[in-house]
């Protein structure tokens, strides 16, 4: 029987973020009421974030399967085939609230993120992007907040030595109580050299890899229960630091474990660590993983079994090792000195388990974590489209060359360059495209091809007509990876946007993931990864629909690409399409 | 040509390092983990650009007090080649193999772009092949560029010809002294420079500028 | 009047250039170095004279620039 | 035992950081800053209980690692 100090109020349940009902079928679950660490075990994996419970019923109707898809979307990123017998591997992932909160590291936790995604799969990552939103220029916050993250993507890039290609930057007064970041990258990989989170085989160990662990994130619930517990002796700030260094060690280290043959399953902790990560791992593996906290590698003094199930200290990952390989897996992490800890085992018992000091803290079915998982049919409503606006209607400006100076210096079309500078797009030495072009475009190292990328939407398409938005965003991510001569392969998209509890928001969600689905099944550009921001709303007003799209595609042939600059005096120009 | 890249935790241009010398000299470099104590025989050392020990505390000043790096200090006594670039060129001033300091960059951003440099001096092991005057183009990417020396070290770098390359046509991306980007030891073995030579040898990078750097390496071994 | 702000990391922070300068001096054989953490200084010219305005002055500088006060605390040293 | 070590630049050495900040600071309208000039400190905790051996071991550290003496000076204060 598991020992229940602290008894569950209505209010601490709805501190975490959990309705009456949803508590109710918890409590129907498990036949008891839980303990602390299972509240919040529950409350981690049935957020928002992590269940995707309001688009889950939405984001199954994207196209995720074609010819060259290896993996779609469920893992930690996309795969897709580029012949060869390689892979490229990519996803983008949103870190909004964080940035908001603190820029700089908000943003580089988040470039952070997306790296160790790729790299948790056996890629070595070879290209990103960034697609920010900021709110109007002369917003007292914006400066502060453009800098922050911008010098924050760059800080984790650079250092971890990824060079950054592409991305957006916008600017729009709907965004002023929400920035959006949303990171993206790519990583090449050997299509028979693929990592998957799936643990296989029972009584196996359960490894615990890379930065310690700490507070980092726990705060907004801890707090919450601080009442209960006198050892919170100060408000801690729940904001998570990169380390960019730790993760450059820690994808060395894991592609040298990744090819000495002891990993059997690996996944990164991202959002709520080690609860996220050893739920997917043994759900996916229809296996049991019991876990002693006592063994977990930790930073601070006196930490609970809640605080370490809930922390988001960055850099950490969880594997299954093929246990004979356990002296040379060790070795590998004493090199690039990293943590290496067996903190668990895998059972067949299908029960989540933890222990802390002798204790069971938690004892819950894992399967039943993800799967009982509530899903909503939130209602919607289509949004009303604005009236059409004629030509005739709006009056030509007096001096169009004034107009053109104007656009062309107006925040959304000026040069980008005071952005991309602060990012090396060059480490790795196979980048052809530098920021500048339609798209990005990076050697496949060691052969011909070239892989291009490029991150494109336009909010106010969006806004105007969620669905003819969602689409064009897919047709421009496609037009700019064709315009550089690339074959497109896939997209991954990071869908932002406000409050899905209001129909009209809902609704702008539903028919951008209809638009998108649409534009993607008619250009055979499948969806392989993707990420869901909701809730990004202050005051009750929520941001212009953002649906960003990234794509990926194949230049057979590298040096058959083209570029934007005119080459030649007297060349002739042509304008194609509609 | 023989030689040996040394690997720091942290450094991140050692492959693009390791590519251009195979491109260039036809010979893979050997890789050196920074735990090593001893260098392979080779005729040169370089040391990477990237952030050892993530930059932190000082850039360059961790790896600086690597096991490896007695080991460097020896070759470069011995007269063995020592180039170092971006943070290689950070280490060797912090392991005093060159005088001066890498401070923040002026405008305090990290910076990526590409820019001209001069050849101050054409004399050298490592510039010969450019010939005197010559400007070319080359990248940059750093945070922690804007070099830094006091009046007598300066004047004595100026006096003695080495300062290998500046920034030329105003495009010192970092506030650097008199335009500084490279500068050589007493003995001209020691080569450090902030600019990326490595990022512009072959046609997918829109030029082949930094080639010159290591064909003079090679033709000087050669002779 | 002189001035020094000293900007630390919050009690819990990950302090990477802590944990950095804490290994290289392990291995540069400093044995019994238990922690290390890393903080920032700003001294600070001011043409106040009174102690008392400057510091709030100060205090209104750190809110606003010096300290990022989600993960720094700061503390004002008032020198001459 | 606690110490703190504070590195600061040299007098003549230039401090980007520090121009940077007496710049942002006027931007921010705070007149009357001479100027601004940035150091760091780093806190350590060591075993050893002996003040004096400590300071001593401590400069070591400082020669060896904590400061660029071409360019920074540094202190040492015991703290407890
Ligand atoms: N945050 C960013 N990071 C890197 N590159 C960027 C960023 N924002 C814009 N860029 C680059 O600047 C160029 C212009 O951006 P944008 O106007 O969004 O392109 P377009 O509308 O032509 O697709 C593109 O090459 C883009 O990749």
């Amino acid at each position: 029987m598991l020992r229940n100090d602290i008894e569950i109020t209505p209010d601490l349940v709805r501190s975490h973020g959990l309705k009456p009902d949803e508590y109710q079928r918890i409590l129907d679950l498990i036949g008891r009421e839980p303990t602390l660490t299972e509240l919040g075990i529950f409350s981690a994996m049935w957020n928002e974030h992590c269940s995707y419970k309001s688009s889950k019923r939405w984001l199954r109707t994207l196209p995720t399967t074609g010819p060259k898809v290896v993996i779609g979307p469920g893992e930690n990123a996309g795969v897709v085939d580029i012949g060869d017998g390689q892979v490229a591997v990519f996803k983008m992932e949103s870190h909004n609230h964080p940035s908001y909160i603190e820029p700089y590291q908000g943003a580089a936790t988040g470039v952070g993120g997306i790296l160790r995604d790729v790299f948790t799969m056996g890629a070595r990552p070879i290209a990103a992007m960034n697609a920010l939103r900021f709110g109007a220029p002369d917003h007292p916050k914006t400066r502060h907040l453009v800098s922050g993250v911008v010098a924050g993507v760059g800080g984790y890039g650079n250092a971890f030595g990824v060079p950054t290609v592409g991305g957006e930057v916008n600017f729009h007064t709907r965004y002023d109580g929400n920035c959006l970041v949303n990171a993206f990258a790519l990583g090449l990989a050997n299509r028979d050299g693929i990592f998957l989170s799936e643990a296989k085989g029972v009584g196996l160990p359960v490894v615990y890899l890379g930065a310690k662990t700490g507070r980092d994130g726990v705060g907004g619930a801890t707090m919450a229960s601080a009442e209960f517990d006198d050892t919170i002796e100060e408000k801690r700030p729940t904001v998570q630091v990169g380390d960019p260094f730790t993760e450059k060690r820690l994808l060395e280290a894991c592609l040298e474990l990744m090819a000495s043959g002891a990993v059997i399953a690996i996944q990164d902790m991202g959002a709520a660590g080690l609860t996220c990560s050893a739920v997917e791992m043994g759900a996916k593996g229809d296996l049991g993983i019991e876990l002693d906290l006592d063994k977990v590698p930790v930073r601070e003094e006196r930490m609970t079994a809640y605080e370490m199930m809930l922390s988001e200290s960055q850099e950490r990952m969880l594997m299954v090792l093929e246990p004979a390989k356990e002296a040379e897996a060790k070795a590998i992490f004493a090199k690039w000195e990293l943590d290496f800890a067996v903190v668990g085992v895998t059972t067949d018992d299908l029960r989540f388990r933890i222990r802390h000091q002798g204790e069971v803290v938690a004892d819950l079915p894992i399967k039943d974590l993800g799967d009982q998982a509530p899903e909503y049919d939130r209602p919607w409503t289509v949004p009303p489209r604005p009236a059409p606006l004629h030509a005739a209607d709006v009056p030509g400006p007096a001096d169009v060359a004034a107009a053109l100076l104007s656009m062309i210096g107006s925040p959304d079309m000026a040069s980008r360059r005071w952005v991309f500078e602060q990012y090396d797009s060059l480490v790795q030495g196979n980048t052809a495209q530098i920021p500048g072009g339609d798209s990005g475009i990076v050697r496949v190292d060691g052969t011909t091809k070239g892989l291009a990328v490029s991150a494109d939407v336009t909010p106010r398409y969006c806004e105007a007509d969620p669905f003819e938005g969602g689409k064009q965003a897919v047709a421009e991510c496609w037009r700019n990876l064709t315009a550089v001569g690339a074959d497109p392969i896939a997209a991954t998209d990071n869908l932002n946007f406000g409050n899905p509890e209001k129909p009209e928001i809902m609704g702008q969600f539903v028919m951008a993931i209809k638009g998108i689905g649409e534009a993607c099944r008619a250009l055979d550009f499948p969806i392989v990864s993707g990420n869901v921001s909701l809730y990004n709303e202050t005051h009750g007003r929520g941001i212009l629909p953002t649906p960003a799209i990234a794509g990926v595609g194949l230049l057979p042939e590298i040096d058959k690409r083209a570029s934007i600059a005119f080459k030649t005096a007297g060349d002739a120009v042509l304008l194609v399409g509609g | 040509m023989k030689s040996a890249v040394v690997v720091f935790p942290g450094s991140n241009r050692e492959r693009d390092m390791a590519a251009a010398l195979t491109k260039v000299s036809g010979t893979a470099p050997m890789m050196v983990w920074h735990q090593d104590t001893t260098l392979p025989d080779v005729d040169l050392v370089v040391l990477p650009g990237g952030f050892s020990y993530g930059d932190y505390l000082r850039s360059g000043a961790i790896a600086a007090r690597s096991p490896i790096m007695a080991a460097v200090r020896e070759k470069a006594a011995e007269g063995v080649r020592v180039l170092g670039v971006c943070n290689g060129f950070q280490i060797l001033t912090e392991a005093g193999l060159l005088p001066g300091a890498l401070m923040r960059n002026a405008g305090l951003k990290f910076v990526c772009r590409e820019v001209k440099l001069s050849v101050a001096n054409a004399d050298t092991d490592f510039t010969r092949a450019y010939g005197a005057g010559a400007v070319l183009r080359c990248p940059v990417a750093h945070h922690d560029g804007n070099y830094f020396a006091d009046p007598e070290t300066l004047a004595r770098l100026e006096g003695d010809g080495r300062v290998a390359f500046r920034y030329a046509d105003g495009t010192n991306p970092n506030g650097s002294v008199n335009d500084i980007a490279g500068i050589l030891n007493d003995a001209g073995t020691v080569l450090g420079m902030m600019p990326h030579p490595e990022n512009l040898i072959e046609a997918l990078h829109g030029g082949t500028d930094g080639r010159g750097l290591f064909e003079s390496v090679v033709t000087t071994l050669a002779a | 009047m002189k001035a020094r702000v000293t900007v630390t990391l919050k009690n819990g922070v990950l302090d990477p250039q802590g944990k950095a300068i804490e290994g290289a001096l392990k291995g540069l054989g400093f044995a019994g170095v238990g922690s290390a953490r890393q903080g920032k200084i700003i001294d600070l010219e001011l043409d106040e004279t009174d102690a008392e305005k400057a510091r709030t002055d100060i205090a209104a500088m750190c809110d606003k620039l010096l300290a990022n006060t989600v993960i720094e605390n700061y503390s004002i040293d008032i020198v001459g």
